[in-house]
């Protein structure tokens, strides 16, 4: 075993430190930030700058083809880059989405000129992608969509309501899963589509979250036409399309979210217990023992993958635990730090509370990411199933037409 | 054996409940959760009108005379409601404080004013992060004039009245009660997790204060404070979680995935499984410090930190929960989730939280063992 | 809210004080013992001998009427001598079956001529009883069983295997329930009898446990005739029957194993962790904590069912929360005493061993608690479905011939 | 980055799988379990005639020259069998410690007899309870002989050659190697939660032993020996762990409950998923372990203690639970599940406690911090 990079992922590595070291700032150096920030309007300029800049230096797109502006290297490239990149404080989250699932899904389905037009664009950070799955009544059941495609000419009308899209405000393009055929079984009548944000009857509200902020909306659809020329994957087929999407969401969620036991570490050493330090409190040194063996365990789960991929080998369904284990121990140590403050941990004043209120701001932001994403109870299910070979659940709704199974008030 | 609370304190209970139930919505929550106000004058008048502030206050000071059960009974229901009104702080803090260590006169002074809602009062322990700790309180009365620090201060920006933990001009331990109408006090108001239960930084600066109670027994008198508090929160506590419980259990219910309710599956039946055991613990320890309390046992050390911790630990994890079984509804500022999530670990932080309460459970144990 | 007794409660408990302190050792005096104990042949004749003093004191058969030799008295009684005597040391396992379940269902459905034959001897501690219930391809599918009964003449066959009986080696009676119909679906082919254990073709092997004792049986049944004037409710109404037999159960399974908090206290007292008492160390203090609000929280939500019972109320579901959190919180302050003993932990010689080895032994024998009479899974789905109403799990057997189900490998 | 065993390494597991399929089937350890033997002598023949006693003992000393990760491929194996032989005590603990303390001619008179398992090896530390530390250890050596007690000592029935933390004349922690054949010594036998793995009670009277390493360094050094052993016992539990979610796993498939399988029901899914977690962050630490030990890296006391917290959690997590899965079969003698509980807890003891190890991750924690 070692940690040695080859001769080129040596090479690539040493580019991706310059580059960084020459047009960012250290987190070590920033104000701590957790996942749970508004995007604001100038963050989105800086984004959008931040990806322009990437592209130019050639950290852009690193396993797509050349021809569409990737540099079409082994998914170990991304990986170098992202390890370096972790350390920085760069504004990531508008392109994650339209890079890491949308491009790669029109990659896969859409024709030559259309990515021709469209790859270019979002690799350089010139547009902003979104993805248009989620709804209301769907949840974890995302298959049980409702959002109605009905096929008019040359085009399709599209009437409904989707939910949870990051940035759909900001977005110029998003791509949408259908319900074509509702008289079918559930994955049976979907169609899938890419479509311009800008469009007629397209009208996106902010969903406030309970940490008092909004990073996602509700997207309303009324008569929405959308070209025939658009649909991805045949009619009918769009769940076997939305898989490709989604498949890449899991490889694409791999941020350890703050706080995280270094900052526990930080608190403990800063915070008197009983006329101690904290840090020298059994009890305390326990719970943090814990949470970095869970931390470390799942940096070296990622070198696991990461020797994988190098080896040329797919991550299999095994990532699913670095967010079932995460969330929840987000939430934990959140909630723990707020405890080793004692009455004090309720302040979430920015100069009063330690860390610029990192501990308080993880436990309002912590209950979404154990949702968000896939639950912590999908994610079980995704690892009893998929890497245990355990049985599936029990589908009542399996062989039922769309529209004659229940589906509660909610 | 009669573990339950009195067919009179039921009938209390439903009351309550109905009149909580009109007066006391989630939106009224929000209505001081996202605005301006500090507390709904309105509930807070109601609760003096009904004799709820004074439930536990002698007649003759004023009070309805009911006893402490019937203050835990109460403190369920506003609970449920995560009202939003310095009850809390005035009558499980404050108006605890003078009963326990006010002079005749001061009870005879005070009292009346704080079962009438006429004044509000609060409790000043922390002076920032840590735990109640002897020796631990740096504000000093000298002269009848107090200066010094604390926060948070719960209600600290309405409170006419306040309790503090300071010490005298040779450094004993005192508890003190100062007049804040008086001036000779900055308050800025705090941002917290629970913005329907307002917080203040409090800077004492000269304010007109009194003693509470013998000087050197400052701490004793604040341990007892505290103890009995802990009692009545915890019945805050498992009322919220109840709430939470019975949330989660509704929404699973009517909520369906995959053809048939999100209820039927087994993550979500024995998540609220787990919760119910909890809640029920909870509720169990707390009847005990229920018992304590009213008749001022000498279990109530134990019986109270046993209460606090169970309900710390019931709250925490119904309302986070809660949330969970709601999926992502469970986290939009629309639900009302988020209030009893925010409202559970203000509460379990409030008076020191579990970690400090599971110490002075073993305290308790070792002491009870020793005798 | 208060702990007194009524007068004729406060009366009675005296009585059961003189009594016990009389004719019984406090627990306090006597080696402590796990309930992993194996029962050896002397104490089945002390228990035989306590079981009949017991009775000529007036102490047995509480609530049951006077016509068989009970004392007709509400159930308070009954949980007010439990309370006497949990602080003693007397035998009490080898009755419990016998007077918790198998009388009170022979009260249900026997003949007055049979009540009379056998509850008095029952009572008396003359003649000891078992239930055959549980079989190898049953386990938490109590239904799912196959030994067979098949009719002839006024006589019924019996053939199969049965598992789990607690003490059948030294019963002398046993109730059992049978399939009758394979034909039928799972519930509804069952019938139910009772039988000599000393009956022709009634074989008893003891099954060893993991802690090395022996404490339950399989029991074979080849050609055993049973009378069908033995049987109890109607043919094909097994179920309904045993259903009298189980809710019992739940009511009677009610101690709190050892070691419990109180041991740990005692244990980290005498143990020296980093230099100084383990009871001084934050971490073990938050452990004791916790485990004692959840011991302390039982007993109370007993007072709290012990003051429904003596209003009349018939005590719920809830009555399960006991066993699945004390089984789980054995295993865990097993586990965790043994952790403080550091390498000693492992060691389980009497002399050696702090408390006798009682941490060791709750080590071996908690697994067990865990899954006999209703696995923590079981329990948390009564609790779910019975008092918070939630949905049953789908039963994809439900209406079909139980010869028409899979029943898998095992 | 390569962050797995090499190919070599690979197929000497998937050689030392084979033949333990073969050569220590759960019978094998059934019969040291229930028997007189202390040992399977068989077996550890077989291992020393494979080259694995001597696997991370360099050729010059007789041994195989593989180093550390062949030995953690090697463990991991062993694990998996809950191979009923002295190799944990006689490689990872006496074997290392001459490694690590021995003097030159120390080493050549001494390894070679480990790596051809002509002589059993043995560390005792322990005095009955409480964790390694310094000043702890009584046994004292003067004029080479050594009085004290120690207990438990893992095979200490069987060993010939035991490392003692005792103290020298002065009171200076040391390390001594005792010899065993040469009397002195009385050797009492313990009963355990694992008989397959047996312990004894040492009282050593007089008996003839050498220093190991420098005077006073005595608990440096056994702090390294337990380090590296950490690591290569994290490896064992893993093994057990990964065999116990194998187990309940294929039998969650095959037994069946209201006419489908177990494991279809969340409840047994999302169980044998967190063990799943478990097992793989232990794992993965105990990978990072395995480079910190064959590099000797800097980062060892913080990678052996994370490894071993993970590792102790996974297999009593994962011994447990196959127990609970395989329902009332599970708690028979005659499922195998139980070897593997006594040894996931023999295995979470024999180096001190998770609780311990907790203690030294902060520890490694600060001290990496401040420098």
């Amino acid at each position: 075993m070692d940690f040695e990079d080859s001769t080129d992922e040596a090479a690539f590595r040493g580019r991706a430190r310059a580059f960084l070291a020459a047009n960012a700032q250290l987190k070590s150096e920033a104000k701590p930030v957790s996942r749970g920030r508004h995007i604001r309007a100038e963050e989105i300029a800086l984004a959008k700058d931040w990806q322009a800049r990437k592209y130019a230096a050639g950290f852009a797109g690193i396993t797509w083809p050349k021809r569409w502006g990737g540099l079409e290297l082994p998914p170990i490239f991304t990986v170098i880059y992202q390890q370096e990149e972790e350390a920085y404080a760069v504004p990531r989250g508008v392109f994650e989405i339209g890079l890491g699932m949308c491009i790669p899904t029109m990659m896969a389905y859409a024709t030559p000129e259309q990515l021709e037009r469209y790859v270019g664009p979002a690799l350089r950070g010139e547009e902003v992608w979104c993805q248009l799955f989620s709804e209301p009544a769907g949840g974890s059941d995302v298959a049980a969509l409702r959002t109605k495609a009905e096929r008019d000419g040359t085009d399709w009308v599209i009437n409904g309501q989707k939910i949870w899209t990051s940035g759909a405000h900001y977005c110029d393009f998003g791509i949408i899963v259908t319900r074509s055929d509702p008289t079918v079984p559930k994955h049976a009548g979907l169609t899938f589509f890419f479509l311009d944000m800008k469009s007629p009857g397209v009208e996106c509200r902010p969903i406030k979250q309970i940490s008092g902020t909004s990073q996602f909306n509700e997207v309303f659809f009324t008569d929405v036409r959308v070209p025939d020329a658009q649909r991805l994957g045949a009619v009918g087929a769009g769940w076997k399309v939305s898989i490709t999407t989604l498949m890449n969401e899991r490889l694409a969620i791999g941020d350890v979210p703050r706080p995280d036991v270094t900052d526990l570490v930080a608190l403990a050493k800063m915070i008197d217990l009983d006329g101690a330090p904290a840090i020298n409190n059994s009890a305390v040194r326990e719970r943090i023992a814990e949470w970095h063996c869970r931390t470390q365990g799942l940096k070296f789960t990622r070198f696991r993958t990461m020797t994988a991929l190098s080896r040329g080998q797919t991550p299999g369904p095994e990532n699913s635990i670095a967010k079932v284990v995460n969330a929840s121990k987000l939430q934990d140590i959140a909630s723990y730090g707020l405890d080793l403050m004692g009455a004090a941990g309720m302040v979430m004043d920015d100069d009063l509370a330690p860390l610029h209120a990192l501990f308080q701001e993880g436990l309002m932001f912590s209950p979404g990411l154990r949702i968000a994403g896939g639950t912590d109870e999908i994610l079980r299910n995704i690892i009893a199933e998929r890497v245990l070979n355990l049985p599936g659940d029990i589908r009542v709704d399996k062989d039922k037409a769309f529209n004659q199974v229940s589906h509660g008030k909610r | 054996m009669n573990f339950e609370f009195s067919d009179d304190l039921m009938q209390l209970r439903d009351q309550a409940r109905r009149y909580l139930a009109e007066h006391c919505t989630s939106k009224h929550v929000r209505a001081v959760l996202e605005g301006e106000k500090s507390y709904d004058g309105a509930l807070w008048q109601g609760m003096a009108d009904m004799g709820w502030l004074g439930a536990a206050i002698g007649e003759e000071y004023g009070g309805a005379g009911l006893g402490h059960e019937g203050l835990c009974v109460l403190a369920e229901e506003i609970g449920r409601a995560a009202a939003p009104v310095p009850f809390s702080s005035s009558i499980y803090l404050a108006a605890e404080a003078v009963m326990i260590a006010g002079s005749e006169e001061q009870k005879r002074r005070l009292l009346r004013g704080f079962a009438a809602g006429m004044h509000i009062g609060t409790l000043a322990w922390a002076e920032g992060s840590g735990n109640p700790r002897v020796g631990a309180f740096t504000p000093r009365l000298a002269g009848g004039k107090l200066s010094g620090v604390k926060w948070p201060v719960p209600d600290g920006g309405s409170a006419d009245l306040c309790v503090v933990a300071a010490q005298n001009e040779a450094g004993q331990p005192i508890l003190v009660l100062a007049d804040l109408r008086a001036g000779g006090v900055t308050r800025t108001m705090l941002e917290t997790v629970d913005p329907a239960r307002p917080q203040a930084r409090l800077v004492f600066d000269g304010c007109a204060a009194e003693q509470l109670g013998a000087a050197g027994e400052g701490f004793a008198l604040l341990e007892r404070v505290l103890n009995r508090a802990a009692v009545l929160i915890a019945f805050e506590q498992i009322g919220g979680a109840s709430v939470c419980l019975e949330m989660a259990t509704a929404y699973a219910q009517e909520r369906y995935a995959f053809g048939r309710p999100i209820g039927g599956y087994q993550a979500i039946k024995h998540k609220l499984a787990d919760v119910y055991i909890a809640n029920e613990l909870a509720r169990s320890n707390a009847y005990f410090g229920a018992w304590a309390l009213q008749t001022d046992a000498a279990e109530l050390p134990l019986a109270a930190a046993s209460a606090r911790v169970s309900a710390c630990e019931a709250y925490h994890l119904a309302s986070k929960e809660n949330i969970q079984t709601h999926g992502g509804m469970g986290f939009t500022w629309a639900a009302d989730c988020h209030l009893y999530y925010r409202r559970s670990k203000l509460l379990g932080l409030t008076i020191g939280s579990a970690g400090f309460w599971k110490n002075r459970v073993v305290d308790a144990l070792q002491t009870s063992n020793a005798a």
